[in-house]
């Protein structure tokens, strides 16, 4: 079935709810309303009100609370209304979610989904565009994933629920309703801990995720036709635990790699792809690494500004050709 | 008890007829900006989250109308009104919203979002409750300073069940601090109703759970709001401590531009709306004797042509360019020489 | 009233007599386990943060003594009590606090952070007030599967300024969940006093301000605790909502084995010794006829056995192998069958 | 004088309080107690209740309030009791005060330091042990700083209460009473932005800050005297904004780099400052870069467990000898 990619969240949420009836969700307005985004559509009348909570603005209780039921064998799915709130939650992600099994010396499972809608370029400013994955990829004890297409969207969160552990989902909201993509009706997840290639290519390799992975793949084409460049694109999908083998692979394949993201540059992921692939494919790189990400500053609002600060189809080309060119 | 403690008999001088009709034109101009700005963003002049104040416009009015020069304020999303009264330029406030030059933030950030700190309005994050702390803050600096001003942090009632709003009270009453709480009870957090956000009636009542006074007032009856601001804010600003407002009022508009409300009942909207602020205060006005038609007309002229340059200025004024995106992070340290008195 | 809506009169069975020496006995034990604990980190035998819960014995004892099978508790870091009455093995919590492979995290995490799932006692973090809303969370499991157990969170005087239990308990609250918060009142907050914590007299007024009841007992005496406990636990078993137990008490040693807590006045410490929970007791089961002396033999030389037993046990286990820094980490995904029932 | 890095802190606050009385202290304990590890003992008594306050339990009023005393032009220095509740705060900290002077369009200052002792070592087990910088140095707006020594911690203290910014203060715990150091007697500060190389070397660079500075500088000496090596060891210091000249500077030097930090490798500084090398040092390389950091776990309790997951000299002579027969 073609669907967008919030309808594929939906979807996900509906269909693994009525898999498995320990699955609930819990938020701000994920019921009458259908969350923010409405994500959440339908969920209410399918489930009740004891499945599909509406909480109050209180984003540690929302996450805490998961963890609570989470540890007695529940699978609660939680919703930061945006992923900027998360900073609201923060202690509860990464000090009680992320060490439970641990400081129980294995013997307690978190199976904790938080869903949070991240990402700019739909004039949010700074408080409604933020991309804060790397504030958890460095907590061991989590699971990060940001779904860059559509079939992923669906498949990673039917992981992420199915997973043992607290997974933090980052679902791209410029994505949600500018993507489409036909489905497979039969259920299917997407591993945790997959790249994927997106397309194939030997000159230089392109690696990124979520709201990225478009532009990107824009970009890819534009220097194939117009420059003959043959850029291979891989989307990293789980940004904790990285799929370092893909990454590995691509670099020691091309030899060039440019990593991109919409998250800044200081202290985003890239850093940590570019320093894996420093240190672990460094015989075979024929360039620096290079990284094209947003600038290094909060999203600002008017458009100028945030045209400036974010990455985009241009900023790429111009990027691999450079790159490339070295 | 015909003569309240705190309903003090105003003389009716020149000055209190003069205030009165600046209230009044205060709450008309708040409803025309807001109205204006809800217009523009239909037509897409405006992007990004915009959330209307109407209906709670004597909120604003009534709270700031008693503050004076050197007072601190929060306000949240729905606090437009609360930069009109307090005097930031409507001008540079209009040019904040469509993301200007010349706007508040210098098109840095959105809506509300920019504060006006030359008039001591601290522009708030999206994080709802988080400028709590703040403001209490900013009244530790007057007490530590002997200054007589006070701070005052609006919130509404969706935003206190955030954890940052119990801190910030439980310090202040422990301090002792000169800050008021104003929680505007507009009975909906988005879509969520009271009764899914507290399982008390009158979020005043946490008041005393941390050692000061809440009043519980109508919000949408100015007189009864200044009657209560009046009275607690001399309080605070005697040093006798914290205090909390609650005003119980309505929101018209959808959460936010984008939203039709559809989970509120009609009927519901329609109740509050016979409540509506402007309309009672006129009848206080015409019962006072005004000519409340002449009145009528010479400030909807006056908030008309005030709102109608705000506009042109901030359609006029420039986008910030592209460069500037990586201005205005860090303060530069010429001497570090501290700024307090 | 000689009999109160809760001081049910209990037939004098002898499974009452045996319950009430059970407790006499947990008491004791929560002592002799503590002292212990203070010697051996004097003696360098255990390392980090430790921090002894001597002198409120009575809450721990008193509060879990009525819970059941199933229910659910998050204690803090002084309440190693609760893992004791909770029936968590001495020698494993011994273990625990050595860092050894046998203790309950496996020698992952220091003293009471380590948690027992077994025995549904669920290990916090350091961060004071954050176990609250999880234990909100296993309440609400309990309510989504009709489950007839409870849940119960601990936390001091000084964890409750934090935003953590705000958030929590109105939740609570607004879902009338069956969770008891049960407050230990002990004046500090490591060296802060009360007045400097909070401007009220009693913690559990905030309870009233998210919609349930609050109680006050004192903690140092454990047939008060029970009444109330008792009482309490039945209702919120019953589907009655949430409620606060808040216990006044004192804590004897520093806030931890490195603390001198010259703050303190010692004349308060001297008084507060008087009103110790366990001469308390002792009287009361005089009154009641047992002879107290041979008690007292049996269950010290019980408790004396127990805790060597314990030490021995934890001396003789083995450090974790170095290489099991990497495990625990991640739950394997055999299936992915959900675990509720 | 000669002094410990803790007292080297205690006569920073000291000094800048008497010189300046827009600046407070503000925190758990920080008053008759002196702070758990009396870094501002002695305060209360000289400057008063109004300027020492104990406070409440509540970590994010006590950076909120200290940013609402800051933009009214007060210079607040806020204390987490322990790094690791820092978390409790961290939404005050990345949203509020890091995007004041931006969202205000440059028309407000939050001059407010955050001091925060972090570090492990100390047998303390996931929750006080933590360095949890990385969280930070990713947030424009801010200033973060980690001293390594005793000069350096009272010299970036004052530098940071006299900066207009909000400075993160990383003091590590494990140093307060390990080191000592003559300090003169006069004023000074230390740059905030500046590192400063420890030891000059021609054949492999580390890099390094705060709590493993000490570690490196013993391990350079082993190889100095057991291999000939000469290792030159830059003390990062300032961790945002990075210093990249010194960072490339030395790398382009040496031609190898070695990174070290106590944080763990994943999401450390260690991948940025080695993407920052990979991307501009790249022809200058004669080597990848690597990194010795914490494993990828919290850092758990036993001493056996808390050996294998920090780095100690042992470790990075192993690493120095590894890089250098690259
Ligand atoms: C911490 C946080 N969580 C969620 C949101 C999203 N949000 C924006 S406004 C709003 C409702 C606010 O309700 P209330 O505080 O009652 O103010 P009102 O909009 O009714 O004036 C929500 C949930 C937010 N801004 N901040
Ligand atoms: C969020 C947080 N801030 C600070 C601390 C440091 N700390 C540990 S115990 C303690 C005092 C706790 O007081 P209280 O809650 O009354 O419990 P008590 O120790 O008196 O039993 C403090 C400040 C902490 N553990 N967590
Ligand atoms: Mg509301
Ligand atoms: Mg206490």
């Amino acid at each position: 079935m073609e669907m967008t990619y919030i309808k594929a969240i939906n979807s996900a949420l509906m269909e693994e709810m009525r898999r498995d009836e320990n699955v609930f969700m819990m938020g701000e307005d994920v019921g009458e309303l259908g969350g923010a985004f409405k994500a959440t559509e339908g969920l209410l009348e399918a489930f009740g009100e004891e499945r599909v909570i509406d909480t109050p603005i209180s984003e540690a209780l929302i996450v805490g609370a998961g963890i609570g039921a989470a540890v007695l064998g529940m699978r609660p799915i939680v919703e930061m209304q945006f992923a900027d709130f998360i900073s609201c939650a923060f202690d509860q992600i990464v000090n009680m979610a992320a060490t439970t099994r641990y400081r129980h010396g294995g013997r307690a499972e978190c199976p904790l989904v938080v869903r949070a809608p991240s990402g700019a370029g739909i004039h949010g400013a700074l408080f409604h565009s933020q991309n804060p994955e790397a504030w958890f990829t460095r907590v061991p004890g989590l699971k990060v994933v940001a779904p860059a297409t559509v079939y992923d969207a669906k498949g990673l969160l039917k992981a992420a629920i199915r997973d043992n552990n607290p997974v933090i989902y980052f679902e791209h909201k410029r994505l949600y309703r500018s993507i489409k993509e036909d489905l497979p009706d039969a259920d299917f997840t997407v591993p945790i801990g997959a790249a994927e290639i997106r397309k194939e290519g030997t000159d230089l390799s392109l690696i990124t995720y979520g709201g990225t992975l478009g532009q990107s793949l824009d970009a890819a084409k534009i220097v194939e036709k117009e420059d003959g460049l043959a850029v291979e694109v891989l989307d990293l999908r789980t940004l904790l635990p990285l799929d370092r083998d893909a990454i590995l692979a691509t670099a020691r394949k091309t030899g060039k790699v440019l990593v991109v993201h919409e998250d800044r540059l200081t202290g985003g992921i890239g850093g940590e792809v570019a320093a894996i692939i420093s240190e672990h494919a460094f015989e075979f790189l024929d360039g620096p690494v290079r990284r094209l990400c947003a600038l290094d500053t909060h999203v600002a609002f008017s458009p100028p500004l945030e045209e400036a600060i974010l990455p985009n189809t241009n900023k790429i080309v111009d990027a691999i050709r450079s790159l490339a060119a070295y | 008890m015909p003569q309240a403690e705190g309903a003090r008999v105003q003389p009716e001088t020149a000055a209190r007829v003069e205030y009165e009709l600046q209230l009044y034109y205060w709450m008309k101009l708040i409803r025309a900006f807001e109205d204006r700005v809800s217009r523009l963003h239909r037509q897409n002049k405006i992007m990004g989250g915009v959330y209307s104040g109407a209906g709670q416009e004597a909120i604003c009015t009534g709270i700031c109308a008693p503050l004076k020069d050197g007072d601190f304020v929060a306000p949240l999303h729905r606090d437009l009104g609360v930069f009109l009264v307090r005097g930031c330029d409507p001008a540079r406030l209009m040019a904040q919203l469509m993301g200007k030059e010349t706007g508040l933030s210098r098109g840095k950030d959105s809506f509300l979002h920019g504060g006006d700190m030359e008039h001591l309005i601290f522009g708030s994050t999206s994080m709802l409750g988080s400028s709590l702390p703040v403001a209490v803050g900013a009244a530790l600096k007057f007490r530590m300073k002997r200054e007589k001003n006070i701070a005052v942090a609006f919130f509404g009632e969706g935003a206190s069940s955030r954890g940052d709003v119990h801190e910030a009270m439980n310090f202040a009453g422990v301090q002792k601090l000169p800050v008021l709480f104003v929680c505007e009870n507009n009975r909906y957090a988005y879509s969520t109703p009271l009764e899914k956000q507290m399982a008390i009636d009158d979020v005043a009542d946490r008041a005393e759970a941390y050692g000061f006074k809440g009043h519980v007032v109508s919000g949408n009856d100015l007189l009864a709001v200044l009657e209560v601001s009046e009275r607690v804010i001399a309080h605070v600003r005697a040093g006798e401590g914290p205090a909390l407002i609650e005003c119980k009022t309505y929101r018209y508009r959808g959460h936010s531009e984008h939203d039709a409300a559809l989970y509120r009942d009609q009927e519901e909207l329609l109740e509050w709306q016979t409540r509506d602020p402007i309309p009672q205060y006129e009848l206080f006005l015409e019962k006072k004797g005004h000519d409340l038609k002449h009145i009528r007309e010479q400030i909807d002229e006056r908030t008309h042509r005030v709102v109608q340059e705000a506009v042109d200025f901030a359609e006029q004024s420039p986008l910030p360019k592209p460069e500037e995106a990586l201005e205005d992070l860090y303060a530069p340290n010429s001497g570090a020489v501290s700024k307090a008195k």
